[in-house]
């Protein structure tokens, strides 16, 4: 990711497939649906996309690393069942609106706590992060269950689920939420030294270590990060539903894996960024959107999907084959 | 003399952790409750974790082969929708037939997919996880199916049967894990596999056809899908649309378990077994001391994490990893 | 002008209950040349499903129906709806108590209800005395929660000598409940009676126990009568269940809700019959088509 | 440790003492201890697997020794990571790339180390002018701003040696730096160290090549076996004893060679070319007969060993193997044919670390080393053995994964398995790099045993001397076509080199 390297707008399309992909299907929805084209559908997509987008965003830096975090809807589900359960505590009933702070910031202390401790264990034990988060995806359900005893949380106070719907002048205040969340992560990526560091570590781990970068800690770090986000992203969905289920969030990990690497970012770490990130879970946000206003039978929306991954990942393929004198391996 | 058996002990455990912590594993249970190592709770046991445990084979050479296949559980849903409906329809034969090339044709589009069109098998095998499920949907029209003459059909075998007081679903899985471990340990086909795991470049230069062994290894793992989906329908006499939801975590943390890598090239066929046996048990042994359902998850996270962490904990030589 | 109504259910095609529901429920409206509906699904997921009602709002609907993938999530926005403008008619399982005020009306069955009539069917085949264990549905699901407490309440009030020495979930899945029983056949050597939280999963259990020798001392019943509980009930292997048919509870939403629409008078809790069918009376009913 | 401490100014920079470190199974560093002084090169010898890059791993933070100790500038200190290492002064330049390809060439050169500004933000101005004068100072005709995955190995192997340069560094360790340089390349690396040198720093050499040690070296220390062997003066010592000391034997490396009995033709190629990479390639090679392929890095002597090897497809040209035209549509297919390529990069294209080493050598043929549907156990151990002998190489047990080996010993498994297939055609592109000069030679006779039994053979190699003392035929390449051919009479340094810097072209190849 040659930052300095100018590079044609037809070349950058080459580089990231998915802004182009997003025109397609905008334009397509524009044309086929009525109700697509207008503004509180777009801020209805952003308010959607804010959720699974938030924790694209720390994922994207642990992917970078060369890591995964399978944990994150159980952790979305975690956050949100604190978040509302703690602000209904009898403890803070004369609190009034502020009631709600105890509740978010539990929240977030717990996501970030396990996302420190997912990057705790990757970084000791030396266990891949896939099994590592592999197990916590089902453990960390099991504590949501163990500590909601299977019940949903609702929030009394109707001022949280308000914030949920409020909006900053034409901008829904989760969307916007959203969007500085994304400028924020990007800025670290792309001009910190942590952010540097995160390429370095999942582009050559032994070159890292051998620089004196302390992989471990770093690691850990961006654990923190998703973790945190993820429970950001709980609070904010449990805000628009001003309530909380146990079975929130289930199978995030793979709506939010999808769209990070939609977005371009490898697998094995090292390259990816938020940008592409940001057309990955557009992408998919405008295609749920669009087939839902389309009414497209819940049947086909999955094969749709599946189909329109796969065809992204073959385009991306094709615009990034190096001619024919590639080796043929 | 102590310090001796303890240095044996570890040797043991860099071999054959897993077979010992499995091991440690039914004395720890068998001590809570009496009943856990009854013949009969055994058997329920590893009938139970047939279904998953022949995936997880088919899964296992997959993963050796340097690749995920995240589609197997809905597979599985679309293989035993189709199994019990064609029953009904065209007998209990040609459905098997039919089922079986069905579920190869899925295997053979992520074999496509990943092998020759080189795409990552997470996202190709997720994709494919959610077409497939739409496609079994559309099918079935998103009604349950049922085996109407459940007691009188041959087809009852496959799930209900027995062989000389063995349940057959564990005649099949042992037979299933016996074939591939052969395969694997034994023959160049096998070897093809781990090379390509290990290193695909090297793999290629040193003649290997790289696509094809991709290739096949999704057909062994759609193959699996097929029997287990037979299993399960004869055993059920019925299927539901999403029976198999959530089975791709299932056997990939038994398969994990069981120590094979998923950077490819390494693992072994029957600790795969040992590894579906183990959840298998966790679940029934936790159920049996009268635990929350729930709880279980919490112990199933301890121990892959544990397992896996001693695994190669004693392949390294010491406990934590040096990262600094 | 026609009426325009959308409904967003909860997860099609988990279950033929479900896909017999949005079947006849498009029948039903195909049949009024009055309306236009827009059918969505949840798949089961509670964002999913706000989503889909802020998009039907964007698409100003006149009224929204709702099967609440959980009852008490959606109350909020149920309430945004409402304020909205758009009246909301909530169908199969209800929300909770909070959101009562926000809707127009409910219609559909009483899972409460029905996990009560299963509990009086249990004492009654039990003569008031045994051990049981109980197969629920789907952890953190409205309606499994609903028919287990149900249950669990009316059997301590009707005949506390009938205990529940275990539940474990089923998933709403046979596979999953038939392994389930077959561990608690390891694990209690006397069991009485079952009671699954549908048909589906009770069929499960009756499959278990029948590998295991054991069908012909325990009593099942299910719930939400499936064709195979109907069918198990002929051959005298099952013993009961809760008569609930998805045309009748689609058509109440779609009735239910044009009525509010044309603003007819509704009442707020519009119950269909959910009626108990065992071996004796089953004869009165037709087997389910699901 | 003490505070007191005041270096002498006689007490060198680096000393080691005692130093053990086991694997399992191999014992690789048996109390080595010796020192390096500020302001010296110590060149370290020994032979593949003697110990060496375990031994600077040790000194660099990477390894912890079981026993022993370190002394820099007479301190006692101990190395618990690379950051550490770094910290006092140390700098190891790895046997193998180790580099970030997907950052820039400045990032990597500061790796770990990147300049801050407020916010923990990224000082690009100072990275990008420090980095270029680092650049400048080696002579890299690439920019700072370059991403890493874009250049040549060789100019990899320059950014990996510019980290050196980062600190002022007490003692700057070069493992085999000179393994993929060219020439030029080496003088200008060569020119670094002496200033390193002149400014105080002690330095270690590790390398296989006899004439860049004396160039180079002050003194020079042999590890034979994991055990220290002795510590030599250059000025007082020849060739002939430090190999002695290294290899327990003497070589004759003068020794010439037999005229070569060249038969038929075997393989012919006309006007081959593949895009850019290489443009009308035609040559012949004979059975019996060595061809040496010579060129600069880059030249695309690699890319015509893979298009004859089935890896890639040429837009032009034709390939004959005994007077018939053949299409070669992959590897699987040209070994079928009898061709065999050792390639160029062991680790990732010759060798499956993690698989042990008898199944490495018998991976290309496991197929025909059957019993009824199984591989047969005994056909691959006995050819394991064959090899394991006929290239002693040094391993405990075949069951051994390859990734253990050392550097010299995986080449050697990767050649094992080539020469296993018993090719017609044998293609071997850079076959010594990183082997020890003992073994290069009987590699260097092996290929001239396997040329007299009748193979036809070609050598690329970015080593004139090693071109020169195996070809029969040179062939000089440049920019992706061949300049002259020469014969064995008449070749000479002065008009090879000519010939692969465009200077002087013969189109008669
Ligand atoms: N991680 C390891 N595990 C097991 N054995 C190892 C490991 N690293 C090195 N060895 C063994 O230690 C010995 C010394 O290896 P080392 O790499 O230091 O050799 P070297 O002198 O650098 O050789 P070369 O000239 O070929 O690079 C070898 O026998 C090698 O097989
Ligand atoms: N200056 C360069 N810029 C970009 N890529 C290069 C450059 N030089 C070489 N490469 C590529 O790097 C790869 C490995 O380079 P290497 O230096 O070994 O060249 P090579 O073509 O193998 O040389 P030779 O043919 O002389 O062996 C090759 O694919 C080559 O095309
Ligand atoms: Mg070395
Ligand atoms: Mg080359």
């Amino acid at each position: 990711m040659s930052h300095s390297v100018l590079k044609s707008p037809l070349g950058w399309l080459a580089g990231n497939p998915i802004w182009g992909f997003i025109a397609l299907i905008f334009i397509f929805f524009s044309f086929a649906n009525p109700y697509f084209f207008a503004l509180q559908n777009f801020q209805n997509i952003l308010v959607q996309t804010s959720t699974i987008g938030v924790i694209a965003l720390g994922m994207t830096l642990v992917m970078i690393n060369g890591n995964i975090d399978l944990s994150v809807g159980a952790v979305v589900a975690l956050a949100a069942s604190l978040c509302v359960d703690i602000q209904g505590w009898s403890l803070f009933a004369d609190w009034g609106n502020w009631a709600i702070l105890p509740g978010v910031v539990a929240a977030l202390l717990a996501g970030t706590a396990l996302g420190a401790l997912n990057g705790l264990i990757v970084w000791k034990t030396g266990v891949d992060a896939f099994i590592v988060t592999l197990g916590a995806m089902l453990g960390v359900r099991g504590l949501v269950f163990v500590y909601t005893k299977e019940q949903s949380f609702f929030a009394m106070n109707f001022s949280f689920s308000d914030f949920g719907s409020s909006s900053i002048g034409p901008i829904p205040t989760l969307a916007a939420l959203f969007l500085i969340c994304t400028a924020i992560v990007h800025f670290v990526l792309s001009r910190t030294v942590h952010g540097r560091n995160t390429y370095a570590v999942g582009g050559n781990r032994s070159a890292a270590v051998n620089a004196g970068i302390r992989v471990g800690p770093h690691m850990m770090i961006n654990f923190m990060i998703v973790g945190f986000l993820a429970a950001l992203a709980g609070v904010t969905l449990s805000s628009q539903m001003g309530a909380a289920t146990p079975n929130l969030g289930t199978n995030y990990e793979l709506w939010v894996i999808t769209s990070v690497v939609l977005g371009g970012t490898k697998l094995k770490g090292g390259a990816g960024t938020i940008t592409g990130t940001l057309g990955g879970v557009l992408a998919i946000g405008i295609l749920r959107n669009g087939m839902n206003l389309m009414q497209v039978p819940a049947f086909y929306v999955l094969v749709i999907l599946g189909s329109i991954l796969i065809a992204v990942l073959l385009l991306d393929k094709q615009l990034n084959r190096k001619g024919k004198e590639e080796l043929r391996l | 003399m102590a310090h001796s058996g303890l240095k044996s002990f570890a040797g043991l455990m860099a071999r054959q952790g897993i077979l010992v912590a499995f091991v440690l594993f039914l004395i720890a249970f068998s001590v809570f409750s009496d009943r856990f190592l009854s013949a009969e709770n055994i058997f329920s046991v590893v009938r139970s974790s047939a279904i998953i445990g022949v995936m997880a084979l088919g899964v296992t050479v997959v993963v050796i082969g340097g690749n995920l296949d995240l589609s197997v559980g809905s597979m599985l849903s679309f293989s035993t929708v189709l199994v019990v409906d064609l029953h009904d329809k065209i007998g209990p034969g040609p459905a098997i037939v039919v089922t079986v090339l069905a579920t190869l044709c899925l295997g053979a589009i992520n074999g496509l997919l990943v092998g020759v069109a080189r795409l990552n098998s997470l996202i190709v095998t997720l994709g494919m996880l959610s077409a497939i499920q739409g496609l079994t949907l559309i099918y079935s029209g998103g009604k349950n199916v049922d085996i109407v003459h459940q007691d009188t059909t041959w087809f009852k075998i496959f799930g209900r049967g027995y062989i000389a007081d063995i349940p057959v679903p564990i005649v099949i899985f042992a037979i299933c894990a016996i074939v591939l471990h052969v395969v694997m340990a034994y023959t160049p086909f096998g070897r093809r596999i781990y090379a390509t795991g290990g290193n695909p470049t090297a793999a290629v230069f040193s003649g290997i056809r790289r696509s094809r062994v991709v290739f096949a290894t999704y057909l062994i793992s759609a193959l699996t899908v097929a029997i287990a989906a037979i299993v399960l329908g004869s055993r059920v006499m019925g299927s539901q649309n999403n029976v198999g939801q959530g089975y791709e975590l299932q056997v990939l943390a038994g398969v994990i378990l069981g120590g094979t890598s998923l950077l490819g090239g390494s693992g072994t066929i029957w600790k795969s077994v040992i590894g579906v046996l183990i959840l298998g048990f966790i679940q029934n042994g936790l159920l049996l001391l009268g635990f929350e359902y729930y709880v279980q998850w919490l112990v199933t996270w301890v121990v892959i994490i544990l397992a896996v962490w001693l695994d190669i904990a004693a392949k390294r030589g010491r406990l934590l990893s040096p990262i600094a | 002008e026609k009426i325009k109504i959308g409904i967003t259910q909860n997860n099609v095609g988990v279950d033929s209950y479900q896909t017999t529901y949005e079947k006849a429920f498009k029948a039903a409206a195909a049949a009024d040349p009055n309306v236009d509906v827009v059918v969505l699904d949840a798949g089961g997921d509670v964002a999913r499903q706000i989503a889909q009602i802020q998009d039907l709002t964007q698409q100003k609907v006149q009224a929204i129906i709702i099967w609440p993938t959980n009852g008490k999530a959606v109350v909020p926005a149920v309430r945004k709806a409402h304020e909205a403008g758009i009246p909301v008619v909530i169908t199969n399982s209800n929300i909770a108590k909070e959101g009562m005020p926000y809707i127009a009306a409910f219609s559909g069955p009483n899972n409460i209800e029905q996990g009560k009539e299963a509990a009086d069917m249990m004492c009654k085949a039990l003569n008031n005395k045994g051990d049981i264990v109980q197969i629920a549905g789907k952890p953190g699901y409205t309606t499994a929660i609903e028919r287990e407490k149900g249950f669990e309440d009316e059997l301590a009030k009707a005949c506390p000598e009938v205990k529940i020495m275990d539940t474990q979930p089923g998933d709403w899945n046979r596979e999953k409940s038939q392994r389930v029983m077959e561990d608690f056949l390891v694990k209690y050597p006397k069991i009485d009676g079952v009671y699954a939280a549908d048909d589906n999963m009770g069929v499960g259990a009756l499959n278990a126990a029948k590998a295991a020798g054991r069908a012909k001392d325990i009593k099942f019943i299910g719930a939400t009568n499936f064709a195979v509980g109907y069918e198990a009930m002929a051959k005298g292997e099952y013993y009961g269940s809760v008569y609930q048919s998805p045309v009748d509870d689609a058509e109440n939403a779609l009735k239910t809700a044009i009525d509010v629409v044309e603003g007819k008078k509704v009442p707020k809790m519009n119950y269909f019959k959910t009626p108990e069918i065992t071996q004796e009376n089953m004869k009165q009913f037709t087997k389910p088509v699901f | 440790m003490s505070a007191s401490h005041i270096p002498q100014p006689d007490t060198p920079a680096l000393r080691l003492e005692g130093i053990v470190k086991t694997f399992p199974g191999v014992r690789a560093l048996d109390d080595v201890g010796f020192d390096v002084r500020a302001g010296e090169v110590h060149a370290l010898l020994g032979e593949n697997g003697a110990g060496k890059s375990t031994l600077m791993k040790v000194l660099a933070g990477m390894y912890e020794p079981d026993e022993g100790s370190i002394y820099i500038e007479g301190e006692a200190v101990t190395m618990r990571s690379p950051l550490e290492a770094k910290a006092r002064g140390v700098v190891l330049i790895h046997q193998e790339l180790s580099l970030a390809e997907e950052m820039s060439v400045a990032e990597n050169i500061y790796l770990g180390e990147l300049p801050r500004k407020s916010l923990g933000r990224v000082d690009w101005k100072t990275l990008h002018s420090n980095a270029q004068a680092i650049l400048d100072r080696l002579k890299c005709g690439f920019d700072s701003k370059r991403q890493v995955g874009t250049l040549s190995i060789a100019n990899q192997q320059m950014v990996e040696i510019a980290r050196a340069l980062t600190v002022e560094a007490k003692v700057v360790v070069f493992d085999e730096p000179t393994a993929s340089l060219t020439d030029a390349e080496k003088v200008v690396l060569f020119d670094i160290i002496n200033d390193l040198k002149a400014r105080g720093a002690g330095i270690v050499y590790i390398s296989h090549r006899m004439d860049e040690i004396f160039t180079l070296a002050d003194r020079i220390s042999v590890l034979r076996d994991g055990g220290y062997r002795g510590t030599l003066i250059k000025s007082e010592t020849n060739e002939d004893e430090v190999i002695q000391l290294m290899i327990g034997r003497a070589l004759d490396l003068t020794r010439r060679r037999a005229a070569a009995k060249t038969g038929k033709v075997a393989l012919q190629v006309e006007g081959l070319s593949c895009g850019k990479l290489f443009e009308d390639v035609s040559f012949e090679l004979r059975e019996g007969e060595v061809l040496g392929f010579y060129g600069l890095v880059g030249a695309g002597r690699t890319e015509i060993a893979e298009t004859l090897f089935g890896l890639r497809k040429p837009s032009a040209g034709r390939i004959l193997i005994d007077g018939t035209e053949v299409e070669i549509s992959s590897p699987a297919d040209a070994i079928k044919k009898g061709i065999s390529l050792v390639p160029e990069s062991r680790k990732e294209q010759g060798l499956v670390l993690g698989m042990n080493c008898r199944d490495n050598i018998t991976l290309p043929q496991v197929g025909d080393l059957t019993k009824g549907p199984f591989v047969s156990d005994g056909a691959e151990i006995a050819i394991f053995d064959r090899y394991y002998e006929a290239l002693k190489i040094k391993t405990p047990s075949w069951r051994q994964a390859v990734g253990n080996l050392s550097g010299g010993n995986q080449q050697k498994i990767v050649i094992g398995k080539w020469l296993a297939m018993n090719p017609r055609i044998l293609i071997v592109d850079e076959p010594t790099r990183g082997i020890d000069v003992g073994s290069k030679s009987e590699i260097h006779d092996l290929i001239r045993t396997l040329a007299g039994e009748g193979y036809a053979v070609i050598v690329i190699s970015s080593e004139m001397p090693e071109v020169m003392h195996v070809s029969d035929r040179i062939v000089a390449m440049f920019h992706g076509r061949i300049m002259r051919s020469f014969t064995t009479e008449e070749v000479t340094e002065d008009n090879l080199v000519a010939a692969i810097s465009g200077i002087e072209t013969d189109k008669v190849a």
